[in-house]
């Protein structure tokens, strides 16, 4: 039954790691760019989320009328204003730099705005459950799940299957190349970065459902994150998900037999291993970069 | 709080009008915020208080608050500048067990008496200090002593048979949960299970899918607040019923009943002080605080006031209150005297460690009454615990 | 006998980039390797400096065994090669360029005045003197290729294998380029070529092997290699 | 026109060209001459410090690529520029991101396919995983999707093998012959030439000679100095 | 011309520099100040160390707060399981450290850019993890005390401990020096630039990585190690943080990783602007926005450091233009040539 129940937990928690996660690929794979401030934002959207709850009321679910489009500008601002500024040869490192920074500033005024006391959303629901099997799911838990996989899917046909996904990729790999050919470099780089960062609107929100939210909460979720993008292979969307899942739902498992904190360590020891194994990362691909 | 520039004046010797400095380092910001602000308000309530009076021996009192940033290395770097660089007279100690240990040991090295309010746990009492003083009836491990008791002398038929402990990892939380594991496990309670978590620690279905399965009768979480709430609406959300809860300082947080959707009922928690307390300097407390902050104080706010009594019943005896030999005086005073607080007459052994015991505090008809032990009680204690 | 394969196998998922490449390579000769886009050459390469594993098949340098060793090693052995896409360490100088392929050897300092001079003459020869102390990525295409070259001679190899070396390269250094081949080749240093110019391949080469789809379908001296019907309608489309 | 890069000296330095519709001119030049450079000012990607860039009489100096492209202007980089992690088809069908006709597009992509049979072939695969002369031909194939009225092509022979680049001069011809101006970059100078209508050679930022290209390729002083062949007089720098 | 008088210049800069910090102490006012003398040469150290690794192969390491926690807690546990005198522990730990990065190095340094950053970072959380777990080994929460190696006052203290981080930072230094004018320098620097190329030219690109990622290790640990005996407490919170390891990454990025002196110049400006938040913005997490506009700043508009933009700064001073371009035609250079045979 605890096993069971575990199961059911791991897949939940999985889930909205594979969105927030999805959305650190998107910024890699796609924009080269390490996106350490991905969690920041994801506790920011938190936070308003908290806030329009704490203050007017609203349900978190309805925060996201305004923290995604608010996040989107943000995204191609951030890109616009201030990733463009780097030089495409060091772009990557730098990127990890300059995000760090951002992530720093996020938190600072997040402490400086909400002080640093824990705030949790206080919801009708949030206790309320209901029974499969003699398991228990958290309605909370389930709806986070739900905003996931509807993110997660969007984004996915976004990449693939539309032409401003195309226009990005290209934009990436060859800038020049990209705005010989007509591709508004600039606007479309911007969006991407908008996208991305939109999704931690969405899994910002659905964090806020059922967990404490404080400032300096972020860095807890840098380390499982970036594992998981090493993991999915860096750059893939399918990938990203698929290790989230297997990872969310391996922590949950250890967590019987081995407790909480040593449950953690299971994303750095995959991390490890992929590097080991399969630097590449274990569920996609990459190019070999020699020639 | 604006205080004491860096000017340093060497000589504050007694006798001079010039302000009695009491410099202290406070987790205002970082992880220690909330219960490091509440501290800040039971100092500011006490230099209010004394210097109404007319200051200490004369003087009057002027605190110097620095902020560690609930930071370790801070908090050391704090000490150094108020002790070495500002040249404060006196020094208190922090908020938190992680930080009363470095800070401590600076002021031990600089020969300063070192009384604190928020270092509980028997670490603190382990380092050879000799100018620590903890400002509190009872250290970690002896707060929920008045329960353990309660519970081992229950009909056999009633007494619980198991159960469940979730402690944060951080010294005051476990000692706390771990003093009464070990007492109820000596009484013959199994523990069916044991989880520590890091204090970082947001999501608890995983320990709480562990304790809903092993249905335990009793559950103890060594809690500091926001972890308490987790857990419980985690336990919430898997329909978990034990007989008996208690958390250590989560459930006296004013924000927790409604934080836990106001299914309070049965909730059990330690507290060294109680508003209501008959103790003679604490109607004064209560009211002057209540005029100050427009709110009554709570535990941490008492422990910041009491750590201020007893310096300054130390300074009134000693007649000096400065950096140098005085603060010697100080230390062997407070050896060997007893001092009353808001919190109750105190006295310490020789590590620092006071000699009294936690009261006992359950939710009753929506509202946080003392139950244990039973001269004190406000309520009658309610057991098996409603469901939540 | 000094740089051979034998039954060089490399597939990428779908496509066999070498197919049983079995090729000898004369010492001391100016050798070429030509083939259509796509028929493995740069592959070739790659799997005989170690760049990538080869799925089967054995590489063998003067009778040594170098299979699936790691390029350093390679390189050490006295296989230099160039990249057909070229690649320079574009934030150092030229001069810094050309001074890293200098074996290396531990803390000694790398700013002894030979080692100067020598890059320096290197950069003379290639007619990329003036750019000494101009940072890689602040040179032309051609620029960078000669910069290339420059730094694969300064290692001094015995066999230099070249990817492409004329291409982007204005024609009349490139004459220049072809006599300086032939002058190290006088001083003894073997040559593996890759190339599509063809007045250059011809002109420099003393033995060509003519690759298509991974192996090799002819081999000969030029005045073979220029009339052999195979490699016309394979390669010169004509 | 002068233009540089960063702080720098200038590159080029009062330099001119035009180019007719339904003319190819050719600019030779030794390495670092400047060739490149003026592409990208005339294509957008580089502003000049002064002069002009026109198109049919209307001055675009200073205009982004983007608007280049509008005004009919489209350029081909030298070196390898396909996007390496999308897909061949991707690389082509982006060829034709400003078009919005789909039966265009399929027509174009129908003929690319025929006229490179490696576009065909691999359709499905990474760009980045072609072979140099395949990537090469993939670019050029992308950018015969539109129907510019100027092209700028950098060397775009560099890496093919004889036979695509025969397709690459007859693609050039057959966009001339349809009225399409062609500025041409090209080390593959004599071939190159013989194929253009006027022929510009530049030095240091500085038109050298110009003139009809039948005429530039019978000089023997420039054969000499830039395309192989005998020296001309020199001509006084500053 | 410009050589000698360039490096009469670095020189007397060098000079002034040591001088400074040699007398410090004696100006320090109170014993205050000097300790925060202490932090600021444990912070140019470990800048200088990370160095090593950053400044050389590009490679870079949000990770070296853990190794120098790392090399904290091995001191701290040699002294007090093992019962070692202090030095010789720390000289122990730093070879322990050492060790110990030759697997870390080998499993983090296969992979390049955005992987080995999130490599490094796991490292830190990793190894907190586990110092916060295996409470029955290294304390856990409760902290590890470190008992002081000598018995002084403790204004003493701060000064024979500043003193020893004087010499550890001379040595760093000097080592660094070094390998910068090193043929095994030069291999790594062309790593920087382009990894396979130096490989194909005989670098064994793999074993230089690793080596100095073990040199830098293991400064890294005598740094923390040194830390450790002169704090005192270790926690693992403090000790295993990202918070350090992206300091010194700050410092040597804005003094110029380039540069012999670009990490202590990052250190001296870092540690003191850090002080100077904390007394500004003490009472707000402020000071977490000034670090990180300071570092954006960094990052966007000097990028390659302080030192390099002064020193960019007098180049554009002194009149003679350096171009890339060829200055003669390919005339005049035939003619040169033709001379010349
Ligand atoms: N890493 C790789 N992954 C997949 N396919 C590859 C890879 N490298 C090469 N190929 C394929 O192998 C074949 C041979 O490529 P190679 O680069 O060796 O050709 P080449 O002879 O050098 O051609 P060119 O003259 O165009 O440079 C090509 O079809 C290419 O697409
Ligand atoms: N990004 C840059 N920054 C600074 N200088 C540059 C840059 N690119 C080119 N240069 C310089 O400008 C000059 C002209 O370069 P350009 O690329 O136009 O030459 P090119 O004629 O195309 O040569 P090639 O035949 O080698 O391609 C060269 O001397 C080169 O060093
Ligand atoms: C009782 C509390 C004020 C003690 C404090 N939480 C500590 O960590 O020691
Ligand atoms: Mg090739
Ligand atoms: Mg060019």
């Amino acid at each position: 039954m605890l096993l069971f129940q575990s199961i059911l937990l791991g897949l939940l928690l999985g889930g909205l790691y594979a969105l927030l996660a999805s959305g650190l690929t998107l910024y890699f794979g796609i924009m080269r760019v390490v996106m350490i401030a991905h969690s920041a934002f994801l506790i920011l959207a938190a936070y308003l989320a908290w806030w329009m709850h704490d203050r007017i009321g609203v349900d978190p679910l309805l925060s996201m009328v305004v923290t995604v489009p608010l996040f989107f500008a943000a995204g191609v601002g951030l890109q616009r204003l201030l990733l463009t500024r780097l030089r495409p040869a060091t772009l990557t490192m730098m990127s990890v730099l300059l995000t760090f920074a951002i992530a720093l500033t996020v938190e600072g005024l997040l402490g400086y705005a909400f002080t640093g006391t824990q705030r949790r959303v206080q919801l009708g629901y949030s206790s309320a459950s209901f029974e499969i099997f003699g398991a228990r799911i958290a309605v909370v838990k389930l709806i986070a799940f739900v905003l996931a996989v509807i993110a997660l899917s969007g984004l996915y046909v976004l990449m693939k299957r539309t032409r401003f996904g195309w226009a990005l990729r290209a934009t990436i790999q060859h800038r020049d190349a990209a705005r010989l050919l007509g591709i508004d470099t600039e606007r479309v780089a911007g969006y991407g970065f908008g996208i991305g960062l939109a999704t931690a609107a969405v899994g910002g929100t659905a964090l806020s459902l059922d967990t404490t939210i404080y400032p300096s909460l972020h860095w807890h979720w840098i380390g499982p994150l970036m594992a998981i993008i090493v993991v999915g292979g860096l750059g893939s969307v399918p990938g990203a998900a698929a290790a989230a899942m297997v990872l969310g739902m391996a922590q949950s498992l250890l967590q019987i037999p081995m407790g909480t904190t040593w449950a953690q360590t299971v994303f750095y020891v995959a991390l490890f291993a992929t590097l080991a194994f399969r630097p590449q990362g274990f569920f996609g691909g990459r190019l070999a970069q020699r020639f | 709080l604006g205080t004491a520039g860096c000017s340093g004046d060497d000589q504050g010797s007694s006798g001079s009008s010039d302000p009695i400095v009491v410099g202290i380092s406070l987790p205002l910001t970082g992880d220690f915020s909330e219960p490091g602000k509440g501290v800040q308000e039971g100092y500011e309530a006490w230099a209010k208080v004394v210097n109404d009076k007319g200051g200490l021996l004369g003087r009057q009192v002027e605190l110097k608050i620095l902020d560690d940033q609930s930071n370790a290395d801070r908090v050391v770097a704090d000490y150094e500048q108020l002790i070495g660089k500002d040249q404060v007279d006196l020094v208190v100690g922090p908020f938190s067990t992680r930080l009363v240990v470095p800070s401590a040991r600076v002021a031990e090295e600089y020969d300063m008496l070192f009384v604190e309010p928020a270092g509980a746990a028997k670490e603190v009492f382990e380092q050879g200090f000799k100018n620590l003083f903890y400002a509190a009836p009872a250290v970690a491990n002896d707060h929920y002593n008045h329960l353990a008791e309660h519970i081992l002398a229950l009909p056999a038929d009633q007494r619980p048979k198991t159960a469940a402990y979730a402690a944060m990892d951080d010294p005051f939380a476990q000692g706390t949960a771990y003093g009464l594991k070990e007492k109820l496990e000596a009484g013959g309670v199994k523990t069916v299970v044991n989880e520590v978590y890091p204090p970082n620690t947001t999501d608890f279905s995983g320990i709480a899918a562990k304790v809903a399965a092993a249905k335990a009768d009793v559950l103890v979480g060594g809690s500091q607040y926001q972890d308490g709430v987790n857990l419980i609406v985690a336990l919430q959300q898997l329909g978990y019923q034990p007989k008996l809860a208690a958390f250590s300082t989560a459930p006296t947080n004013p924000e927790f009943a409604k934080a836990i959707g106001n299914k309070t009922t049965g909730i059990l928690s330690p507290t060294g002080y109680s508003q209501d307390a008959p103790y003679e300097s604490n109607k004064e407390f209560v009211e002057k605080f209540k005029a100050q902050f427009g709110k009554a104080p709570e535990e941490d706010q008492a422990n910041g006031y009491t750590t201020g009594q007893v310096v300054a019943a130390a300074v009134t005896a000693a007649g000096c209150a400065e950096q140098g030999e005085c603060q010697k005086k100080l230390v062997d005073w407070l050896h060997s005297n007893k001092v009353d607080t808001v919190v109750g007459p105190l006295s310490w052994d020789q590590t620092g460690k006071p000699q009294g015991a936690h009261m006992i505090q359950q939710w009753v008809d929506n509202d946080i009454k003392i139950v244990l032990p039973a001269d004190v009680k406000e309520a009658d204690f309610v057991y098996p615990k409603p469901a939540w | 006998m000094s740089l051979a394969t034998h039954e060089l196998r490399k597939a990428f998922g779908g496509v066999t980039a070498l197919d049983g490449a079995t090729v000898d390579f004369h010492p001391g000769k100016v050798n070429a390797l030509i083939g259509p886009n796509g028929s493995g050459k740069t592959t070739y390469f790659n799997c005989v400096t170690g760049m990538i594993k080869p799925d089967s098949g054995r590489v063998t340098y003067k009778d040594r065994d170098l299979t699936g060793k790691a390029p350093h090693r390679i390189a050490r052995a006295g296989l230099g090669r160039t990249f057909q896409l070229c690649r320079t360490f574009p934030r150092m100088t030229a001069l810094e360029n050309v001074l890293a392929a200098v074996p290396h050897g531990g803390l000694r300092s790398f700013r002894t005045r030979s080692d100067i001079e020598r890059a320096m003459s290197w950069l003379t020869r290639l007619g990329i003197e003036h750019l000494a102390r101009s940072e890689a990525r602040d040179m032309s295409w051609g620029q960078q290729k000669l910069l290339e070259l420059a730094g694969v001679l300064m290692a001094e190899p015995e066999t230099v294998l070249l990817d492409e070396p004329a291409g982007g390269v204005n024609p009349a250094l490139l004459d220049r380029i072809g006599t300086l081949i032939r002058e190290l080749n006088a001083e003894g240093r073997t040559f593996v070529i890759v190339e599509h110019n063809m007045d250059l391949v011809m002109s420099i080469s003393d033995h060509i092997v003519v690759f298509d789809r991974g192996r090799p379908i002819a081999e000969g001296p030029p005045s073979v290699i220029r009339s052999d019907e195979r490699v016309l309608g394979a390669y010169l489309g004509v | 026109m002068q233009a540089g890069y960063g702080r720098a000296a200038p590159v080029l330095r009062g330099f001119s060209v035009s180019v007719p519709a339904g003319a190819i001119v050719c600019l030779v030049g030794p390495n670092g001459a400047g060739k490149s450079t003026v592409l990208k000012v005339a294509g957008g990607l580089l502003k000049p410090r002064d002069g002009r860039v026109i198109v049919a009489g209307k001055d675009v100096t200073g205009a982004g690529p983007q608007q280049m492209l509008g005004h009919g202007v489209s350029l081909v980089l030298q070196g390898h520029s396909v996007f390496r992690e999308m897909t061949v088809e991707e690389n082509v069908l982006l060829g034709a991101y400003t078009l919005r006709d789909a039966r265009k597009i399929a027509e174009r992509v129908a003929f690319v396919k025929e006229i490179f049979p490696v576009v065909a072939d691999r359709w499905g695969s990474l760009a980045g995983l072609l072979s140099g002369g395949q990537q090469k031909q993939v670019e050029f194939a992308r950018s015969l999707m539109v129907d510019p009225k100027v092209v700028l092509l950098d060397e775009p022979s560099m890496g093919l093998d004889p036979k695509a680049t025969s397709t690459v001069f007859e693609q050039v011809v057959r966009m001339r012959d349809a009225g399409t101006a062609v500025l041409l970059v090209e080390q593959n100078a004599r071939r190159a030439l013989e194929t253009a209508d006027l022929g510009c050679v530049l030095d240091l930022g500085r038109v050298h000679i110009s003139g009809p290209a039948r005429q530039l390729l019978a000089d023997p002083q420039l054969g000499e100095l830039y395309l192989g062949g005998r020296p001309a007089e020199p001509v006084p720098d500053i | 011309m410009p050589n000698a008088s360039k490096r009469i210049l670095v020189g007397t800069a060098i000079a002034l520099l040591a001088a400074a910090i040699l007398v410090f102490p004696s100006l320090a006012p109170n014993p205050y100040i000097l300790s925060s003398g202490v932090l600021v040469l444990n912070y140019a150290v470990l800048a200088t160390s990370w160095n090593f690794v950053g400044g050389f192969t590009g490679y870079i390491s949000l990770g070296h707060g853990a190794l120098a926690g790392l090399g904290g807690y091995a001191t701290g546990l040699l002294v007090v399981k093992a019962g070692l005198p202090s030095f010789a522990a720390l000289a122990v730990a730093a070879l322990l450290v050492a060790a110990l990065a030759v697997p870390l190095g080998m499993a983090a340094l296969r992979v390049r850019g955005a992987s080995f950053v999130i490599v490094s970072i796991a490292l830190v959380l990793i190894l907190l993890l586990v110092f916060q777990s295996w409470a029955s080994f290294t304390g856990g929460s409760r902290g590890l005390v470190v008992p002081r190696p000598f018995d002084l006052s403790r204004p003493e203290h701060h000064r024979v401990f500043y003193y020893l981080f004087a010499v550890l930072l001379a040595i760093a230094v000097l080592a660094w020096w070094l390998i910068d004018r090193s043929r095994f320098g030069l291999g790594l620097k062309s790593i920087r630039e382009d990894e396979d190329k130096a490989e194909a030219l005989g670098t064994p690109t793999f074993a230089y990585k690793l080596i100095v990622f073990v040199v830098s290790a293991g400064f890294t640990a005598l740094a923390g190690g040194l830390y450790a005996l002169w704090f005192g407490d270790l926690d693992p919170v403090f000790q295993f943080s990202i918070l350090t390891g992206s300091y010194l990454v700050l410092m040597a990025l804005l003094g110029g990783v380039r540069n012999l002196f670009g990490p202590v110049a990052g250190a001296i400006l870092v540690g003191t602007a850090l002080e100077y938040f904390k007394v500004e913005y003490g009472d707000t997490p402020l000071h977490l926005v000034a670090t990180g506009v300071l570092l954006a700043l960094v990052v966007l508009f000097m990028p390659d450091g302080v030192l390099p933009a002064i020193g960019d700064l007098l180049k554009r001073l002194d009149r003679t233009k350096k171009s890339s371009i060829r200055e003669v035609t390919a005339a005049e250079l035939a003619e040169q040539r033709k001379a010349a045979v």
